[in-house]
């Protein structure tokens, strides 16, 4: 019964994981990772169900917390960087290398 | 327990820190207390050398302390005779070697004005040069092998810097390519060493108590081929020897005459030390293959000499070709070859002390090299060239001159052995003895074109001599001859060390040391 | 065969229990030349002079000790100290009438020459330095012969040739006394090996190097065959025979006194004694090593010879004459005790008169300018009236004009060699005629004839520190043969430590071989009166026969050596250094650099992407994954 | 009502956590309220206290024996020995850190401020060329972070533990006040990285989560003795655990973010990052390997064989064509990193054998750091009018201009190469004799294999070595440039900082024992299982 959630979750977890690798903007970059944390969320949720305790659930609410707190980091880092580069593309932020 | 080995190791490192900390501009003192120190180290060397019973026990001056308990590692040293000898030889190099580089940090200027070396920091160089002497000590007097591993490896670090400060142009180069070389070989050593330590499983490093204890033929192959790899490299055996000549002529004399004529000892006291006592039937095992990589060293070593055109390199292959007989002596598993072996360890070192010294005081008036640079030195430096001579003839192990000694007991110790019943000892050495011819061949052709001939323009403007210089020749030389005539107070002290180590290899001893004369 | 020779026995006290005094003289007197340097500048040729002296005189003490004993004890040995505990060889002397006959010669002759030297070097800046090498040269011929083991003997076989070094190279800045030093070292150290690796064998087989523990044998076998061989090898090198006599010639680079203490009387003979001294041990009489010994004689004996025909200069046309007369003795040494006598006679009488020849030859010099071509000689005997007599004494005495010196030594040994070997006799004898010629030949050219001198040359008689020796030698060149020979003096003396043969033989003034021989010499010396002292002698040499090109570079010795040996051997080492520099070491190098140029590609791979990291993270979990879930299934 | 018990709480053992991270609360409030000019007068001692004093904390814990042997706060934090041993080893390290950020002139004034526009020239007059006082309570943030990370029991404690450590470091990357494009350019990579890989921790977590039916440690290791069947489940969640994890330290094919990251940092973050965050991730990665994978331990190591062996190799062959030396050192931190693994690889089995590998990585992880600290702490002060001289071209000679300090750092080069006598050597033999040791011991599944890896080890660190020496060449052995770099004259701070750092690595290469000994002790008590 759970298996749907969990290919669900697996599918957006990979949905995520793609769209880190192929996006250029930062933004969306960043809400790839976002989309692959509530994949994480999504599982937890359904494990509880399965396993039967409400330690996933607990843990999906944590999370919740800790992404917003990631989101404020992120979002300053990514501004900043948006002012000074005038571009939001990762592939511009290109200097170290090698 | 002996308080004297601490003590000896501890003079020169003190006297290190002396000298590194005295005040700007005191060059000279520098220069005065190294000597001093390195003299006090030769007068206390002298003293435990008359305290040696060379029938006592095997180790003597025994220290232990506890050093890291936790890794089983005990600060423990303690003489035999082999190491003995080997200390004293550094004990007197060193101020031979002070002497010497008076003035080498000072920057060289040629006859000819051009700048050989540029000025650099003289507390730096000697006080390298005495922190050296305590880990060459230590690395003999260990009786721990973790010590003994980390006085190896350690040494390698003020030599790499005495080359790469204080050599000659391609010294960066040179520097590295001694100290990875070496390091790589430590390493694999390093392996082998804690893998005793696990096999054997005595909690120990303590040598005399890890004798005989790995008794698992595959597992004694495994950690001697560590252990070996390291020594070959250090020795250095062909075909890992390639380091040597451009460390040799890169570095400046002194350093050159520390790193073969003492830290390349390390390699073949080692093999003599730890192969074979700790690992009897693998070094069995192995002693085809490295018999015949010693005589390739012999051969090919001088047959490359002869083809150098920079005095220094020459001497580093002609060592490389000496190195292959003491590594053929201590695997030759006869008790002449072997305490032949250790007393070449010896002899080499004063040699080749002695001619890379003389090379080194006539690179110091040229400026170059270069052999084809020189020519007819002898009619203008008459003492320099005798000097020259002396040390090169020893070179060639002429009778009566030490190293024919030591090289003799080599090759009637392998021919004569009947460790392995098979022809092929026998024929190592009588290949070997076609050396014979070949050093002559590189030792006299090079004098041919210094010291004789015609003399060349710049090398008119040489001087003699100096006193200082004299200081340095001439007690290599009175040794060269009087050991060459009176081998005997260094072979009373050091065949009962081999004789040991023959009986922990379960090599029968022959009884011709003990047969009487008036037979 | 009863031929055993005398047990050898310790011996202590007297002189000859201090016989050590015999090397230490003049090693001291080398020491305080060389150590005290330029502050001996002014006496130092008088202390070299007296060590020498002081030497002889030892000897000649020893010597008297010594007959004093009975015959059987005659071989004593002393203990000096423990040298090589590990071989329990000890350094010791053996005092026996083969060392002590050797001795005299050495301290007698060298302090001859040593004297003459005086005169000789009197206009060299760096006379002191000479003497000392001849006094080390002395000291270590001395320990060479003296020496009970075969070690002591080799470092001694060793010293001397360092001081022959030394000697030829004595005026190095001459690039060709230097090559000709080098030559003779390196040429020497072949032969080295060979005794080298006689020791070897002989310690193998039994476990000793003393001539004490060593027992004679009477039969040969495989193993002292070889022994045998080796040391003919070494002793072929010191004594410059064939297929090592390249050297000699070149070695008259050195000044004339040491050609003639060293490569004529003293140690080019080193080599007869190293036979002459192990002929018990593993030179039986009749084995096949002696008959080795004899051969390499014989055909030395006519290179030799035939060399000297050919030569132009005179001090290489007496080492040719030395060649072919060390040659006479290796005959003889190969012919068992009998030929050992006259071998050591030979040698001694050669030591007296071609020392004089030599001389002789450099008291000629002496008076021309340092003129070593005979072709620039001629009539020079109204000018150096002693130096003529005294030259001519030491000519006769070596193409054996009866009852001279050589007389008697040369005709014992081709005597002794018919009766042992016709063939090798009758070419000894062949040989001898050759004699007569070149010897001829060299007096005719110098003494006699047209002057053709160079037009500087004043040729005036030498000083009379250089004549006395001469004369002194000369006289040995007249008398000594005859009084060594006859009633088998030496032969007796000797028999304690080489042996006795089963016969004694008898000097025959009239027989087969001796007439054909002086009839060959006389043959010999017309041919050479004809030629050179009757018609006119070109002073440019003549483009000369095929044979005589053939003489003249020494058979194509050197020729042969350097296609065979030297060429290879340079080939050898150019390919062995670029071996080791781009094989060997370029392996290291290749290493460092291949992982070094790793490096540099793999570093582009960190590109600066972000997106490119988070991909090898992706593909790192991936592989992570694929990897746990693989080592699950195991 | 009361059906939710209120949880205990053990404050005497947690007290270090909690100071710290109620220094960087009031830290905040600080930022928040006092005036610009007073901030840093009272950041600083606030900052160095609170590290103070919370090592005060552990050495009272560890000097009156009372280390616990339980599971704190419901199971969620473990305080036990070798965790002590790493929150001390952290607290110096950070206190020494915060030395060094406290030099002047790391920090930009307005992290916001366009470089080179009006704004950023208006914000540097007016903060007096204080830079970003924020940079306290951050730091002190992420040492909490750093704290609490190798101390959690379960993964939801780490998992938080993570963010906590690697939000404000993200930040703090961004913070440099010379080269402020790099500086925002690492702080993005190393940002969009982190979370990428803490995403993929997590997704772990929840797969072991689902196995298990817990997320605490020792639930799983029980869980995983029951079933012990190879789900699929379980192994992707073992994977994706890893990643995380790994990625921390940095080890191959986690390293990309490393170099760039170390390079464009502000050096005393990078110090911070290289020092503490490893020794942080190390204890972590320990910890889940032991505590919560014990049982698995067939599965996983060969695997970290694997990562152990690319890791070194990685890091020493890439390090050696490197020009810039904080990129070089970074790339020499994984090579270490490697080193480490095998240490780690050497963990299992019985609690013996484990007593002897953990004591071993302990012991390189607090050497190693100093060392680190002290490196960068001397990359601070060779300075270019620009900024830092980074490029190695420009220390050519400068054991001529500055021999003392050239002097000081090739000893730390030494230390990294592993040469005896000097502490890294000890810490290198430390793993490595674990490693063969647990070889040799009869039940290890790999055998001969540890002695391969250890043998690779060997073979990377001499290629290590090349280097590490290639600098000592460039600094003693080559003529200086005419233009070459000034060296800054150090504070205070600094000074004390590479005198710490080369005391440590002098002394423990002496003497090892001193912090052997502690470590052992550390070690015997085991993580609490």
């Amino acid at each position: 019964m759970t298996t749907h959630y969990l290919v669900l979750s697996g599918l957006l977890f990979a949905i995520g994981a793609m769209g880190v690798l192929i996006r250029r903007n930062a933004i969306v970059v960043f809400m790839c990772v976002e989309l692959m944390l509530n994949a994480c969320n999504l599982a937890f949720v359904t494990f509880s169900r399965q396993v039967g305790n409400l330690e996933g659930q607990i843990i999906a609410f944590f999370v919740m917390v800790v992404a917003a707190a990631e989101v404020v980091v992120g979002l300053a880092i990514i501004v900043t960087i948006f002012r000074t580069r005038r571009s939001a593309s990762v592939d511009d932020a290109n200097l170290l290398k090698y | 327990m002996s308080p004297w080995l601490p003590i000896l190791m501890a003079v020169p490192v003190v006297g290190a820190i002396v000298v590194a900390l005295l005040p700007k501009g005191s060059d000279k003192l520098a220069k005065q207390v190294t000597l001093l120190v390195s003299l006090l180290v030769l007068v206390l060397t002298g003293v435990v050398a008359a305290g040696f019973k060379p029938n006592g026990d095997r180790f003597q001056f025994v220290a232990e302390y506890n050093w890291i308990p936790s890794f089983g590692v005990k600060f423990g040293v303690g003489v035999d005779g082999v190491a003995l000898v080997l200390i004293a030889l550094s004990a007197v190099l060193v101020p031979i070697v002070v002497l010497a580089s008076w003035h080498d940090a000072d920057g060289v200027k040629s006859a000819d004005g051009t700048v050989i070396a540029p000025k650099r920091s003289v507390k730096t160089y000697f006080s390298l040069l005495l922190v050296l002497e305590t880990m060459m000590i230590g690395v003999f007097a260990a009786t721990d092998i973790f010590l003994f591993y980390v006085f190896f490896e350690a040494m390698l670090i003020p030599m790499y810097f005495m080359i790469g400060s204080y050599g000659g142009a391609q010294r960066s180069y040179a520097a590295v390519k001694f100290l990875l070389y070496s390091l790589f070989g430590g390493l694999l050593m390093l392996v082998a060493v804690i893998g005793l330590y696990f096999v054997a499983g005595k909690n120990t490093f303590m040598f005399p108590q890890l004798i005989g204890v790995i008794q698992d033929p595959a597992m004694q192959k495994w950690l001697f081929a560590g252990f070996f790899i390291a020594f070959a490299i250090k020795a250095p055996l062909w075909p890992v020897h390639t380091w040597l000549p451009d460390a040799a002529a890169q570095a400046p004399a002194g350093a050159a005459v520390l790193l073969v004529g003492v830290l390349d000892k390390v390699g073949t006291f080692g093999m003599l030390r730890f192969c074979l006592e700790l690992f009897p039937e693998a070094a069995k095992a192995f002693t085809m293959p490295i018999v015949v990589l010693a005589v390739i060293s012999i051969i090919y070593g001088a047959i490359v000499a002869i083809g150098q055109n920079d005095m220094k390199r020459l001497i580093a292959y002609t060592s490389i070709s000496h190195f292959g007989f003491i590594v053929l002596g201590v695997f030759a598993m006869s008790d002449v070859a072997q305490s032949g072996a250790a007393l070449y360890m010896v002899n080499h070192g004063f040699a080749t002390g002695a001619l890379f010294l003389a090379a080194g005081f006539l690179i110091a008036r040229r400026g170059s090299p270069y052999i084809e640079d020189y020519g007819g030195v002898q009619k203008v430096a008459p003492m320099l060239a005798g000097f020259f001579l002396v040390a090169g003839l020893a070179g060639l192990s002429l009778p009566g001159l030490s190293s024919f000694v030591s090289e003799f007991m080599v090759m009637i110790g392998t021919y004569s052995t009947e460790a392995h019943g098979s022809g092929a000892l026998t024929a190592a050495a009588v290949v070997s003895a076609v050396a014979v011819i070949l050093a002559a061949v590189y030792i006299l052709w090079m004098v041919q074109r210094v010291l004789n001939g015609p003399t060349a323009e710049p090398v008119k403007a040489f001087k003699d001599l100096n006193a200082r210089e004299i200081w340095v020749l001439a007690p290599l030389v009175a040794l060269i001859i009087g050991f060459g005539f009176f081998p005997k107070p260094l072979l009373d002290v050091i065949n009962p060390s081999v004789q040991e180590t023959l009986t922990n290899v379960k090599v029968p001893v022959s009884t011709i040391a003990e047969k009487g004369t008036g037979q | 065969m009863e031929s055993e020779i005398a047990q050898i026995t310790q011996h202590t006290g007297g002189v000859i229990g201090n016989a050590w005094l015999m090397i230490a003289f003049p090693l001291l007197g080398a020491f305080i030349l060389l150590v005290f340097n330029r502050l001996t500048d002014r006496w130092g040729h008088l202390l070299g002079v007296a060590m020498s002296l002081a030497s002889f005189v030892v000897a000649v003490l020893a010597f008297f000790e010594l007959i004093g004993l009975g015959e059987a004890e005659r071989r004593r040995a002393v203990h000096l100290y423990e040298f090589i505990p590990n071989l329990d060889i000890n350094m010791g002397l053996l005092i026996d009438p083969l060392s002590i006959s050797f001795a005299l010669l050495i301290t007698g002759v060298g302090s001859l020459i040593h004297i003459y030297s005086i005169g000789y070097m009197a206009h060299d800046e760096h006379r002191r330095r000479f003497f000392a090498y001849l006094n080390l040269f002395v000291a270590a011929m001395l320990l060479l012969v003296l020496a009970d083991n075969y070690v002591g003997l080799f470092i001694g076989w060793e010293g001397v040739g360092l001081a022959s070094y030394l000697l030829i190279g004595f005026w190095q800045f001459k690039p060709s006394a230097a090559v000709a030093a080098k030559k003779a070292f390196v040429v020497n150290r072949v032969g080295d090996l060979g005794l080298l690796v006689g020791m070897f064998v002989i310690f193998t087989t039994y476990q000793t190097l003393s001539f004490a523990e060593l027992k004679p044998i009477e039969v040969e076998n495989g193993t002292t065959l070889a022994i045998g061989l080796l040391l003919l090898l070494g002793a072929c090198g010191k004594s410059a025979q064939l297929p090592l006599q390249s050297w000699l010639l070149d070695a008259m680079e050195g000044p004339t006194p040491v050609s003639a203490l060293i490569h004529a009387a003293t140690m080019v003979t080193a080599g007869v004694y190293l036979v002459v001294r192990s002929g018990a041990y593993f030179f039986p009489e009749g084995s096949g090593a002696a008959l080795a010994v004899a051969i390499v004689g014989a055909a030395t004996l006519l290179a030799g010879a035939i060399i000297g025909c050919a030569k132009d200069d005179i001090k290489k046309g007496l080492a040719g004459s030395t060649m072919s007369q060390i040659g006479y003795m290796m005959l003889g040494a190969g012919l068992g005790p009998a030929g050992y006598a006259f071998a050591i006679g030979h040698l001694i009488t050669h030591g007296f008169f071609k020392a004089d020849l030599f001389l002789g030859a450099g008291s000629v010099m002496h008076g021309m300018n340092d003129e070593v071509n005979m072709r620039k000689y001629g009539g020079l005997r109204k000018y150096m009236p002693l130096t003529f007599w005294t030259f001519f004494i030491g000519y006769l005495a070596i193409i054996g004009f009866p009852l001279l010196s050589g007389y008697f030594t040369k005709d014992g040994i081709i005597e002794t060699a018919i009766e042992h070997n016709q063939v090798l006799g009758w070419l000894a004898v062949l040989g001898a005629g050759i004699t007569g010629f070149y010897m001829s030949r060299m007096v005719f050219m110098t003494f006699f004839g047209q002057k053709r001198w160079a037009e500087d040359a004043h040729p005036h008689e030498s000083p009379t520190v250089m004549t006395v020796p001469l004369i002194v030698l000369s006289i040995g060149a007249i008398f000594l043969g005859g009084y060594l020979v006859l009633s088998n003096r030496l032969l007796l003396f000797l028999a304690p430590a080489v042996g006795r043969p089963e016969e004694l033989p008898t000097f025959h003034f009239v027989s087969v071989p001796g007439i054909t021989t002086l009839a060959l010499v006389a043959v010999g010396a017309g041919y050479a009166w004809v030629r050179y002292a009757q018609a006119e002698v070109p002073v440019v040499q003549p483009r000369g026969s095929f044979v005589t090109t053939f003489a003249r570079r020494d058979l194509y010795g050197d020729a042969l050596n350097e296609s065979l040996l030297m060429r290879p051997g340079q080939w050898l080492t150019r390919i062995a250094v670029f071996f080791d520099n781009r094989g060997v070491d370029g392996l290291v190098n290749g290493l460092a650099a291949g992982i070094g140029g790793s490096s540099g590609r793999l570093r582009r791979i960190q590109t600066g992407f972000a997106r490119t990291y988070a991909l090898s993270i992706f593909i790192g979990a991936a592989l992570l994954t694929g990897a746990l879930l693989l080592v699950g299934t195991i | 009502m009361n059906s939710i018990p209120a949880p205990t709480i053990e404050y005497g053992t947690l007290a270090p956590l909690l100071v710290v991270f109620a220094a960087a609360v009031i830290g905040v409030l600080v930022e928040a309220f006092a005036p610009r000019y007073l901030r840093k007068a009272i950041h600083v001692p606030l900052t160095l206290l609170s590290l103070l004093g919370a090592f005060a904390l552990v050495l009272v814990q560890v000097l009156r024996g009372r280390v616990s042997t339980t599971a704190s706060a419901m199971g969620a934090v473990a305080v036990d020995g070798p965790a002590l041993f790493i929150w001390g080893v952290i607290l110096v390290l950070s206190f020494v850190c915060v030395l060094l950020i406290n030099d002047e002139g790391h920090f930009v004034a307005s992290a916001a401020a366009v470089p080179g526009s009006a704004d950023e020239e208006e914000a540097e007059s007016m903060s007096g060329g204080v830079g970003h006082t924020e940079v306290y309570p951050l730091v002190l943030f992420a040492v909490g972070g750093m704290l609490l990370f190798p101390a959690s029991h379960d993964l939801l404690t780490m998992f938080v533990a993570l963010e906590v450590m690697s939000l404000p470091l993200y930040l703090l990357c961004g913070l440099a006040r010379r080269r402020r494009l790099l500086s925002q350019e690492a702080s993005m990579k190393y940002f969009l990285l982190g979370a990428f890989s803490s995403a993929f921790f997590l997704y772990g977590t929840a797969m072991v989560y689902g196995y298990a039916g817990t997320v605490s440690l020792p639930g799983i290791n029980q869980a995983l003795a029951v079933g012990a069947s190879l789900d699929p489940l379980l192994m992707i969640g073992l994977a994706l655990l890893g990643v995380g994890l790994l990625f921390k330290i940095g080890a191959a094919p986690f390293q990309a973010w490393k170099p760039d990251v170390y390079q464009g940092a502000p050096t005393p973050i990078t110090a911070l990052m290289a020092s503490g965050t490893l020794v942080a991730a190390v204890g972590a990665v320990l910890r889940v390997f032991w505590v919560g994978l014990g049982n698995l331990d067939w599965n996983w190591r060969p695997v970290i064989w694997v990562v152990a062996a690319l890791t070194m190799v990685v890091g020493s062959v890439l390090a050696i064509t490197q020009t810039e030396i904080k990129r070089m050192l970074a790339y020499s931190s994984i090579a270490h990193a490697g080193f480490l693994l095998v240490g780690v690889m050497a963990t299992f089995a019985t609690p013996e054998q484990n007593a002897v590998s953990l004591k071993a990585v302990l012991f390189y992880l607090a050497v190693y750091g100093f060392t680190t600290v002290g490196a960068f702490a001397i990359v601070t002060l060779v300075r270019d009018p620009g900024g830092e001289a980074g490029h190695l071209s420009r220390w050519a000679g400068l054991g001529k201009r500055a021999p003392v300090l050239a002097g000081v750092f090739a000893f730390f080069l030494l230390a990294f190469a592993g040469i005896p006598l000097t502490s890294g050597f000890f810490g290198k033999y430390a793993v490595f004799a674990a490693a063969l040791n647990s070889g040799t011991q009869p039940g290890d599944s790999m055998g001969g294999w540890m002695a391969g890896l250890v043998v690779v080890g060997v073979v990377a660190s001499a290629v290590a070595a090349f280097f590490y020496v290639r600098v000592i060449v460039l600094m003693f052995f080559s003529e200086p440039a005419a233009d070459g770099p000034a060296i800054a004259v150090p504070t205070a701070g600094t000074v004390a900082v590479i005198a710490l750092a080369l005391l440590v690595t002098v002394g423990v290469g002496l003497y090892p024992e001193s912090v052997l000994g502690v470590a052992d002790d550390a070690a015997s008590s085991l993580f609490i299982r």
